[in-house]
């Protein structure tokens, strides 16, 4: 079995690669697990980040420091009355959830988390990408339109014309990386293992590749994928204080969660997929200012390293509890959590476990921070008028994007046209 | 002039300041949140919370004349004191006293009426009940105070 | 409930299903921005607006019917549940009127702190205003900014009399509590940390390209329709007439006062949000000079323990932070008064909703409803 | 300071207001409300109070009415008497001649009384429309 194990890994490739449908649903359940235990995090860093960027403390008693508190709100979901309204469309209102988490999920197959930590690599993987999260927007509309009711039809309206209108200017921000990636092989590819590799083999991640045109490029998508994804500033869609809730007003329960485990999945794909367009997927920072095995090795304890950090932030927070009866079953717990992530840093200083791991690490750290920006962008910006989302989308995000993919194509092309030019002129 | 408000804009340097502000805000010992059970709140001395009746702390006898002054100061009419002369000391002594905590808005009048300083609205705020029926206070009640249930074990 | 069809004159004679283009949508009472239970009926075309209609009464007590039945003292601590984010207005409003049928006049020491008690009340009321406004807008941190300075006002209220929110600061005749050992150096401490925090608000939302975006040119009301919808306060200063009762006709001490009324110019929701933030400096400014000049004396006048006015009305209005808040007192020199009127600031400029909302989107209404600053408890009375 | 009032006959009152609003330039109402005398044989006092921003001067205009007796709305010359009239017209059930929109604006509509009438005492509720909306017996 672990000969078995072994040998696979050794190969080098993905398992959608390799043909082999065992490791491929197995990487397909590990992908989902992780997603799910992603939006949990998410769920409870969410809350904490926005309480303290807003001077609360945020959930404090479901566990210590309300770490139990995801798992708490999951059950409360779980076993909380279903409700369909008497006026739903109960076939569309029940398949809606169904087709948001579906699309949200399916995204992930081909995300790269390391060059052989992905169930897939399509060679038309961006573009995959790309359609099946866009087909999210269906889930909404569906659950809009089946409620029956005006809040989530005005919802799900907002919805979809934002993506749309959002959809574009990704595409084109999208081009101009994928055009990048044509630069020295002559062909550009669309894998999203492919386009990591291109920036591995260009020694610069595509943000800084024709500065600012990269930049521009990596801005306005940024801009969009939080449109996309229905967040602040751009959650007209479920706009609290205008439409209640958006089209997810008159959902409950389990299926509501449905909705809010296919949002923070959403989120987490876009990011994949800024990360690995403009931030060099799962490549550790200056691998080649900071080349050498040196460094290497200084970059292989980093992983390990923040697992220690976490384990003694919960040390500190063990000390810092108050120290009465009640708060005893607390202290023990947060003790024992920091003492599991003291763990998995010693495991992940295994060498063989830290070469492996290292891709999957440095893809997470990244996409962590487009997480927090997400949630500081929430905790700092009012909300864009409908009109005003649109004409940000049209009037200034696709001329942008279009104006750096034309910009992008003839730097790239700077080469052949300044020989053409010279060619010409003499 | 025009120049600059226009680099500002391109630049983001508007919503910039805003993060700036929320991101310096993040440190722990920003966060205003009291809680609760294991941090009392600071009650300052002319808060006007559960009523109490004194009593004088040398004899131990009710302070309450009985002269009605803070039923008929009451808006609510809440207050209700009956009480009879007392043949031996020719005082006038409580016969039943009841104070509606249920309609009370904590304003004030009755301790303002009061000439002896009987009754007393003390810094004691845990007033909430389970039901309406212990809203209603009696004498022992009102001179025994607050006794707020803890939740602590 | 008892449906009523006739709320909004729909067309509905040839509805089909495809040239159905006008919906109704019910806002409220229960509501995330209504600020409270105000239930707008929106006609829309869309997402545009083509008509509203307000249906009030929710929270309606008949406080002027329990006016009639209460003795004035005993009526006072009524007001503050009025407008029940400024209680300390409601209560001086109230207070003056009654002094004003009395003939009597509170001491100038009592003056003083009223006008202090009184611009604290409308820097607490403007931040509860501009906390909920941005959190309609989509803003949620300011909210929370907000509350916490807030916090600090209500303190010296809890401090000062005992109650931090339905305060009964004031008696008829001038004040009851005298000033607490601490308090100036409480108001100064405020006043000196309140400025920047302010100015932290502003780094938030006054420059935001999105705060300007959903903000200007949204709601605009003209001076005419005003004074002609009988709209004060902010909204009638952010359109541009300079008129604050506080200058136009000073009571209490505010003549002693050095202070501006800010107004604005185009009458927009982001006129009426700069003219809030200024009248919260401005309030600073009184506060630190009557804290300065806070005299020594009585704090009551010589009211007598029953107060019986002689027969007659009177109508006295003061400038509450959310408007002009006049109290129509009419006397049969019984114990009680025969008849109170109030005249609230926010049922007037309610009724300024369906002129400014006409042609704007359903998140513009939300916007507008927060710059009128409404408190339901105050409409409904 | 702002206590003058002038007492006005009803059948006049509709010129003198508009008088007001156009040469005496009282361009802003305040309030529009009234005041029960039961006793007496006009019922009713109708106060309008106005104010000029030009001479910084309040002014009463008071008319009485036999209940019963309708008044001209004065919505014509000042917008802002739609909803206040409509709140005179539900606590005291005083109807407005050519007001655009009388109907009861604080009350539940439907109910039965005029609350601000001396003659309804203050524990008094239309039982019938409790029992029929709120599916209660009573409302207190």
């Amino acid at each position: 079995m672990i000969e078995y194990i072994k040998g696979y890994l050794s190969t080098g490739t993905t398992p959608g690669e390799a043909g082999n449908l065992f490791w491929a649903t197995i990487y397909i359940l590990l992908v989902i697990v992780g997603v799910s235990v992603a939006v949990l995090c998410m769920n409870w860093l969410e809350r904490k980040i926005l309480a303290h960027m807003q001077i609360r403390l945020g959930p404090m008693r479901v566990g210590p420091h309300g770490l139990l508190q995801p798992f708490a709100d999951a059950l409360k979901l779980l076993i909380k009355e279903d409700i369909i309204p008497q006026d739903a469309d109960k076939l569309v209102f029940w398949s809606a959830p169904v087709v948001v988490t579906m699309t949200a999920f399916t995204t992930f197959l081909v995300v790269p988390f390391g060059r052989t930590h992905a169930v897939t690599d399509m060679n038309i993987g961006v573009l995959f990408m790309l359609g099946v999260s866009s087909l999210g927007v269906l889930g909404i509309i569906m659950a809009g339109w089946s409620s029956n009711s005006h809040y989530p039809l005005m919802g799900s309206l907002r919805s979809s014309a934002q993506m749309v209108s959002y959809e574009i200017a990704m595409g084109l921000a999208i081009v101009s990386a994928v055009l990048m990636t044509s630069l020295q092989t002559g062909t550009g590819t669309l894998s999203m293992i492919g386009i990591v590799e291109a920036q591995a083999s260009q020694h610069t991640w595509f943000i800084f590749k024709f500065f600012p045109l990269g930049f521009l490029a990596f801005a306005v998508f940024a801009i969009a994928m939080v449109a996309e994804t229905n967040r602040a500033p751009f959650d007209l869609p479920e706009a609290e204080s205008e439409l209640v809730a958006g089209f997810h007003t008159e959902y409950s329960g389990f299926r509501w969660s449905l909705f809010f485990l296919a949002e923070y999945s959403a989120m987490l794909a876009v990011s994949s997929i800024a990360v690995t367009l403009w931030l060099g997927g799962w490549m550790r920072p200056f691998p080649s200012l900071l080349g050498g095995p040196a460094w290497d090795m200084a970059f292989s304890f980093l992983p390990a390293l923040t697992f220690f950090v976490l384990a003694a932030g919960c040390f500190l927070g063990t000390i810092r509890m108050p120290k009465i009866p009640q708060f005893r079953v607390q202290t023990i717990g947060l003790g024992t959590f920091g003492a599991l992530l003291g763990l998995v840093g010693l495991v992940l200083l295994v060498p063989a476990v830290s070469v492996r791991v290292q891709d999957i690490y440095w893809f997470v750290v990244k996409v962590a921070f487009f997480m927090y920006l997400y949630i500081w962008y929430r905790g700092t910006f009012p909300r864009y008028r409908f009109d005003q989302l649109m004409k940000v989308g049209w009037k200034v995000l696709l001329p942008t994007g279009l104006g750096v993919l034309i910009a992008t194509a003839l730097w790239g092309l700077m080469p052949q046209l300044s020989a053409a030019i010279t060619g010409v002129l003499q | 002039m025009k120049l600059t408000s226009l680099v500002r804009k391109i630049l983001l340097v508007d919503l910039v300041k805003g993060l700036k502000v929320t991101f310096h805000y993040q440190p722990p010992s920003e966060a205003i949140t009291e809680q609760y059970p294991l941090e009392r709140p600071v009650i300052f001395e002319r808060f006007r919370g559960q009523p109490r009746l004194n009593s004088n702390p040398d004899t131990g006898e009710s302070l309450c004349i009985v002269c009605n002054l803070c039923a008929l100061a009451c808006p609510e009419q809440l207050i209700v004191v009956k009480g009879e002369r007392n043949p031996a000391t020719k005082r006038k002594e409580v016969v039943s006293w009841t104070y509606d905590l249920s309609r009370c808005m904590f304003c004030g009048l009755c301790e303002e009426a009061c000439s002896t300083d009987a009754l007393e609205l003390t810094q004691d705020y845990e007033m909430a009940l389970y039901s309406r029926e212990g809203m209603v206070l009696d004498q022992a009640a009102l001179e025994r105070g607050q006794e707020p249930e803890r939740y602590a074990k | 409930m008892s449906e009523r069809t006739d709320y909004l004159d729909l067309d509905t004679k040839d509805e089909t299903f495809l040239d159905a283009t006008e919906l109704v949508l019910n806002m409220g009472p229960q509501h995330p921005s209504t600020h409270g239970v105000l239930r707008v009926i929106l006609k829309l075309d869309g997402e545009k607006v083509l008509g509203t209609e307000c249906v009030i009464g929710y929270l309606h007590r008949g406080v002027e019917k329990i006016a009639e039945n209460r003795t004035y003292a005993m009526f006072n601590p009524y007001v503050d549940r009025m407008d029940y984010v400024a209680a300390v207005s409601n209560g001086l409003g109230y207070c003056e009127a009654v002094e004003k049928l009395l003939n009597v006049e509170a001491p100038p020491r009592a003056q003083y702190l009223r006008v202090i008690l009184t611009e604290l009340c409308r820097i607490a009321s403007h931040q509860v205003w501009l906390g909920t406004h941005a959190l309609d807008i989509g803003a949620i941190t300011p909210l929370f900014y907000c509350f916490r300075d807030r916090e600090e006002v209500l303190k010296i209220f809890e401090k000062y009399c005992g109650a931090r929110l339905t305060t009964h600061a004031f008696r008829i005749g001038g004040c009851i509590y005298e000033a607490y050992e601490g308090f100036e150096q409480d108001c100064k401490k405020f006043c000196d940390a309140f400025l920047p925090k302010l100015d932290e608000y502003e780094e938030l939302l006054t420059t935001n390209r999105i705060w300007g975006e959903r903000t200007k040119g949204v709601g605009i009301l003209n001076p005419e329709d005003c004074i002609a919808l009988g709209v004060t306060g902010p909204v009638l200063r952010a359109s541009g007439v300079k008129w604050d009762l506080r200058k136009a006709q000073p009571y209490e001490s505010y003549k002693d006062f050095d202070f501006e009324i800010p107004t604005g110019l185009n009458g927009d929701t982001y006129d009426r949000y700069l003219v809030r933030i200024e009248e919260m400096r401005q309030a600073v400014r009184i506060i630190r000079q009557a804290v300065d000049g806070l005299p020594q004396g009585p704090i009551m006048a010589k009211v007598p323990k029953v107060i019986k006015p002689p027969v007659g009305e009177v109508y006295h209005s003061i400038e509450a932070p959310k408007g002009e808040l006049g109290y129509f007192i009419v006397s049969d020199a019984s114990t009680q008064p025969y008849r109170v009127r109030v005249r609230p600031p926010s049922f007037v400029n309610l009724q300024a909703l369906d002129k400014m909302v006409r042609g704007l989107l359903v998140a513009d209404v939300v916007a507008v409803i927060g710059t009128l600053d409404i408190v339901l408890g105050e409409v409904d009375r | 300071m702002g206590q003058n009032y002038l007492v006005v006959d009803s059948s006049i009152a509709y010129e003198i207001l508009l008088r007001m609003r156009q040469d005496e330039l009282f361009d802003y109402c305040v309030d529009i409300t009234a005041v029960h005398h039961p006793k007496r044989e006009a019922q009713f006092d109708i106060v309008y109070i106005l104010y000029s921003f030009h001479h910084n001067q309040r002014v009463r205009v008071k008319t009485q009415i036999k209940d019963g007796e309708r008044l001209r709305t004065a919505v014509e010359i000042w917008e802002t008497a739609n909803w206040l009239e409509r709140e005179v017209f539900d606590m005291f059930g005083i109807e407005f001649d050519g007001h655009p929109d009388l109907k009861r604006i604080l009350m539940p509509d439907g109910w039965k009384g005029h609350p601000l009438r001396k003659d309804y005492p203050i524990l008094q509720q239309d039982q019938e429309w409790v029992h029929i909306n709120l599916g209660i017996e009573s409302g207190q």
